[in-house]
């Protein structure tokens, strides 16, 4: 059984070491930004022409120069009131800039991340399984090709392939630009999902599938593996009994683990693809210093990436028995 | 000489059980000492904590009253598995060159053969391994010695010439010995007194 | 003498080779092979990458391997140059990435608090994604290669610290570390010759294995606008401006400089598992 | 009584990689003979670390990748090939392992020992099997839920013994089951053996103490430098050894605390250090002619005694 009180006095402890985390990511980011040449007003005006006593006014507004800490007051009293500020490019809300793309991107994200678990963990237990014949060779050069395949170049590939050779998918763009979301049909959001997802899929297969099948070897040269092969446990059975039960939980918590690279894989292949997610808008506020969509992208992709550390952590302290029930029986 | 511990009380960790409670030892150098127990009883704890191997623990260790001295401690353990007080990237007259120079003499008496000096400890088996650690241990400043199931691993020819090896030493420096071991035949040989230390702790 | 049977045998290749052989074969080849990439990219004059009207959107011929760009440009040799630099800002990034690594691992083994300290720092450093922390350096130190290395330089770092600081750790509490404390040894001469012997053949593979991770990332910061200037000749430069003449069918300009990319990286991770293996025999035993 | 395996000139290498990756061959065990009767324990006794358990790993087919394996084996008269060991592991052979470390730690003890199931009629049978062996050896319903690392020093043994007991084997094979346990624990597991025996099943003792082969063996094979240099009835291992036959043997059983705890120089040979020779020239007191040059051959001595000597060949 999972002693609730435990988890919930875990839990607790996290949420306070996140809320200091969050605190430096936040000063580590403000102050990153603030050391840049980027000008807010000049991204705000962009090319719009505008007199002088409104750039005053503006500079005024962003502060422009004040000193770091002033500024940076101003901005943590507004978003503890849970204002994150204006998008320079989007002209809305931070909050509901981040809330449409980050749905957009969890889709694309948690779709590619459940298959390339699901497939990596077969191909790693299937190469491990059959080690040293073709099966595991296969799988081997095809994992090591993809982990040194730069993302957005294998993203470049896949549209060469599917939608200019084969011509099965549109060339870009997760909705038409500019129409409303909901005069989008399913069908047509769909076609736009599938190849950045495929492209995240495959190449997350690569680091899952290598390390269950490194575990997997590493478990079936234990003491225990040999026991029970000893005991006249063989084949399938055996790697079901002793072998998947035994890297289940670790491979899981891996892939817990790997949200910030499937964030940094996300940005690229939006990128390649135009698809309108969190990470095109985060490129896009960086390449045209839209400050308050950055820092406000940085705050919700530390949260997503700490969900991640946080739920891997949560299995691995609660979920084998050793380090659930240790502690009582010593 | 002699080396004290008084009201000894141990634990691993603050939630578990009580491994020592008020154990109470004394050695002098010029008996060897015999500590027997069952398995569980807690002899390896308490020998690490009158090597200094353990830091956290209730009670006081005293050498003629004293404190025992920082820096080099004059008490030294040997323990049971050799493979795992040596590191795997030094040679072995690195090992041995760590505690003191030893003589050439010394180490024929202890049958180690100077070919092996040149070797890495993976390279050498258990027997010969344990040869060093004690070596390395018998330092000119260490006053006593605590052999915790040094033998136990190493077959009876072994078991001798180690222990005949390590008496003569001990007496011609007139050091400390305590022999912990669950042979009660090898103590009845080797010790002038035999303590049993049981589930209890009382010594 | 050892009664070790070599099976090495000159006269006979690739078939009996052992392990040894392939192993020293495989470092050997990768190493020629990066350094040739360098050294090659270092006497290409960039004046010889020039435009030339007349050999606009060439697809590849003998004369011009990798096809030419729109404004006429080889592709090969701006390919070759990109991966020079590439390994360029590789190295220097992750030298600086392990030096780190290895500052802080020994700093965590001072006392508990620092440890804590090094911990959290981990900490903090994984909770904002890689790409996005390198994208905020490099903004803040104002782009260039600059501040593409300084960016991956100061996110490579944590896994290398992780395992050295786990390491450290466990050689910490082993018992022949003990037996050096008895001996009166000071902290000092413990980290130095007990510790820093059974670390340092991992600091080194760990240090070639960033190696590919930074050149990659190089590459994709660039790819999406914050890293070398555009008229430099990185590989993400090229790669980016790639993507608008795709629809036109102009596939080798993407197609070519990736797959050097790749097979620039697939090297790196060769070397560095080979080494590795060299390093921990034991790896190899089965 | 009846052979129940016959081991013939099995030796055991390795070919390993150490420094740099230079290979070499690591021979473990050399030209090793030795049979078990049915109802008889037989010792094997060499010093820890020297590779005996690759004996028990050889026999049930389970040895690592990069072994290499030489040598005849029979059991019950039929060659013991690989198919056939496949076929009698778990069944008519089990092993005894040396630690907790053998058991799953991710599975329930209960769940492990009863091993796979084909159907759920086999499983309850084996169940109930499972708790009354448990009963038997005093291991009470809490123990069925346990996970390894909770079992005590104590009750894993019993839990390892019990594992063997499932099949109703005729060789049980136990790898090193004393050291770390005190007397009284000792000789709880050696009374196990002995109950085997009793049952007909013939049982292996692989240990380095020969306190422990003594009490409960009939014959001890002494292992040196991964030779066996003699094969020895337990009854010879009296007064002053005056009837065991290698001097090894001998001195080893002299230098034991009950029997004078007497001195022998010398080591055994390191690996790869191995004379071309007799192993134990070098410590030898009565050397022939050619011990340093010709290895002796195990020579049988009667039914049960076996020697590698020259000084018994004729």
């Amino acid at each position: 059984m999972i002693d609730k009180k435990k988890i919930a006095k875990f839990l607790g402890y996290k949420i306070v070491r996140f809320a200091i985390l969050l605190v430096v990511v936040i000063l580590l980011s403000f102050i990153l930004i603030d050391m840049s040449p980027i000008n807010p007003v000049n991204a705000y005006i962009s090319n719009m022409v505008v007199g002088p006593e409104k750039i005053a006014k503006l500079e005024a507004y962003w502060g422009v120069n004040q000193p770091i800490t002033v500024k940076l007051m101003n901005w943590l009293g507004n978003i503890l009131t849970g204002d994150f500020g204006t998008s320079l490019i989007y002209r809305t809300p931070v909050l509901q800039v981040i809330s449409e793309k980050f749905t957009a991107s969890l889709i694309l994200m948690l779709s590619s991340w459940v298959i390339s678990g699901v497939l990596g963990f077969i191909l790693g237990v299937l190469a491990g399984f059959k080690r040293d014949t073709w099966v595991d060779k296969a799988v081997k050069v095809y994992c090591y090709i993809l982990q040194s395949a730069p993302t957005f170049w294998i993203a470049l590939l896949v549209v060469m392939i599917f939608s200019i050779w084969l011509g099965w998918f549109p060339v870009s763009g997760g909705v038409p630009i500019g129409a409303l979301s909901n005069t989008v049909s399913f069908w047509d959001w769909l076609r736009h999902l599938i190849l950045p997802a495929f492209t995240l899929s495959i190449l997350g297969v690569a680091s899952i599938a290598l390390y269950t099948r490194d575990k997997l070897i590493e478990v079936m040269s234990t003491d225990y593996f040999l026991f029970a092969q000893a005991r006249g446990e063989s084949g399938w059975t055996l790697i079901k009994r002793h072998g998947i039960r035994n890297i289940l939980l670790p491979a899981i918590t891996l892939q817990f683990l790997s949200f910030s690279e499937l964030f940094g894989g996300t940005v690229l292949v939006e990128q390649v693809f135009m698809y309108p997610g969190i990470g095109q808008a985060a490129v896009s506020a960086g390449l045209r210093s839209d400050v308050p969509l950055l820092l406000g992208i940085v705050i919700f992709s530390a949260i997503f990436v700490y969900v991640g550390n946080l739920i891997a952590d949560v299995l691995y302290n609660f979920v084998d028995p050793r380090i659930r029930e240790g502690e009582e029986s010593g | 000489m002699e080396l004290t511990a008084k009201n000894i009380s141990f634990r691993y960790s603050s939630s578990s059980r009580r491994i020592l409670k008020d154990v109470n030892i004394s050695i002098d150098n010029k008996k060897i000492l015999g500590l027997f127990g069952d398995s569980g009883s807690g002899k390896s704890s308490l020998c690490k904590i009158l090597a200094g191997h353990i830091n956290k623990y209730e009670g006081e260790v005293r050498l003629d009253g004293n404190e025992i001295p920082k820096g080099f401690n004059p008490v030294q353990l040997i323990y049971q598995h050799p493979e795992k007080v040596m590191n795997p990237k030094w040679k072995m007259h690195e090992v041995l060159g760590e505690s003191w120079d030893v003589p050439d003499d010394l180490l024929e008496d202890f049958g180690i053969q100077k070919s092996w000096l040149n070797r890495w400890p993976a390279e050498l088996s258990g027997g010969e391994l344990q040869r060093f650690s004690v070596l390395r241990a018998l330092n000119p400043k260490t006053k006593f010695l605590i052999a915790d199931e040094m033998t136990t691993m190493l077959d009876a020819i072994t078991q001798v010439q180690i222990f005949e090896s390590v008496l003569k030493i001990v007496k011609e420096r007139n050091m400390g010995l305590l022999v912990v071991s669950h042979d009660r035949n090898l103590m009845d040989i080797i010790c002038d007194d035999v303590i049993y230390l049981d589930d209890i702790n009382h010594v | 003498m050892d009664k070790s049977v070599n099976k090495t045998n000159k006269f006979d290749i690739l078939g009996s080779m052992n392990l040894r052989t392939k192993t020293l074969l495989a470092i050997g080849l990768s190493v020629f092979i990066l350094v040739l990439v360098v050294i090659i990219s270092f006497f290409i004059d960039p004046s010889s990458i020039t435009t030339d009207w007349s050999v606009m959107n060439k697809p590849p011929s003998l004369e011009h391997l990798f096809g030419t760009d729109w404004m006429g440009r080889d592709m090969f040799t701006r390919t070759l140059k990109g991966l020079g630099l590439s390994v360029q800002i590789g190295f220097f990034a992750s030298v600086l990435s392990s030096i780190i690594a290895v500052a802080l691992a020994f700093l965590s083994s001072f006392n508990k608090y620092l440890d804590s300290f090094v911990s959290w720092l981990i900490d903090v450093f994984l909770s904002i994604p890689h790409l996005l922390l390198i994208v905020l350096i490099s903004i803040a130190l104002g782009g260039g290669a600059f501040g593409v290395l300084v960016g991956v330089a100061f996110t490579h770092w944590t896994s290398l610290a992780r395992v050295l600081r786990a390491e450290i750790k466990r050689i910490k509490t082993s018992e022949f570390v003990t037996i050096s404390e008895e001996l009166g040894k000071s902290k000092f001469w413990i980290a130095r010759k007990q510790i820093l012997p059974l670390v340092f053949s991992q600091v080194i593979v760990g240090t070639i294995l960033i190696f590919p991770h930074a050149i990659m990332h190089e590459a994709s910061v660039t790819f999406l606008g914050f890293g070398l200037s555009p008229h430099e000749p990185a590989i993400g430069i090229i790669l980016s401006e790639s993507m608008k003449y795709l629809a036109t069918g102009n596939w080798w300009l993407a197609l070519f400089p990736g797959l050097s990319l790749l097979i620039l990286v697939l090297l790196f991770d060769i070397a560095g598992e080979n080494i590795k293996k060299m390093l921990d025999p034991a790896s190899a035993n089965d | 009584m009846n052979d129940l395996i016959n081991v013939s000139n099995i030796s055991i290498s390795f070919t390993q990689y150490v420094k740099g990756l230079n290979q070499r061959e690591l021979k473990v065990i050399t030209d090793l003979t030795l049979d078990i009767k049915e109802g008889e324990i037989v010792a094997v006794l060499g010093s820890s670390g020297s590779g005996k358990s690759l004996l028990a790993h050889a026999i049930l087919g389970i040895l690592p990748h990069n072994a290499n394996l030489s040598g005849t084996m029979m059991y019950k008269g039929e060659v013991l090939n690989s198919e056939l060991k496949e076929k009698l592991r778990g069944d008519e052979i089990a092993l005894i392992p040396q630690s907790v470390n053998f058991l799953d730690p991710l599975m329930k003890v209960s769940d492990q020992v009863i091993g796979e199931c084909k159907d759920e009629a086999e499983e309850k049978e084996k169940r109930a099997k499972q708790r009354a062996i448990f009963e038997k050896y005093g291991l009470s319903e809490e123990v069925d839920d346990m996970y390894p690392f909770q079992l005590s020093g104590g009750m894993a043994r019993r839990v390892l013994v019990s594992t063997a007991l499932l099949s109703n084997p005729k060789l049980v094979i136990a790898d090193e089951p004393t050291p770390g346990l005190d007397e009284k624990s000792v000789e709880e597991t050696l009374n196990h053996l002995r109950q085997m025996a009793e049952d007909n099943v013939g049982v292996l003792l692989i240990t380095h103490d020969i306190d422990a082969a003594l009490k409960v063996a009939n014959r001890i094979a002494i292992f040196y430098s991964g030779y066996v240099i003699e094969v020895a009835n337990v009854d010879d291992f009296s007064g002053e050894g005056e009837n065991l036959l290698h001097p090894y043997t001998k001195s080893l059983y002299n230098a034991l605390p009950e029997n004078g705890f007497n001195l022998t120089l010398g080591h055994q040979p390191l690996h790869g250090e191995i004379p071309s020779g007799c192993p134990y020239y070098d410590r030898c007191d009565h050397r022939l002619e050619n011990c340093d040059k010709i290895r002796p051959n195990l020579i049988s001595i009667d039914e049960n005694k076996k020697v590698r000597c020259f000084k018994y060949e004729r």
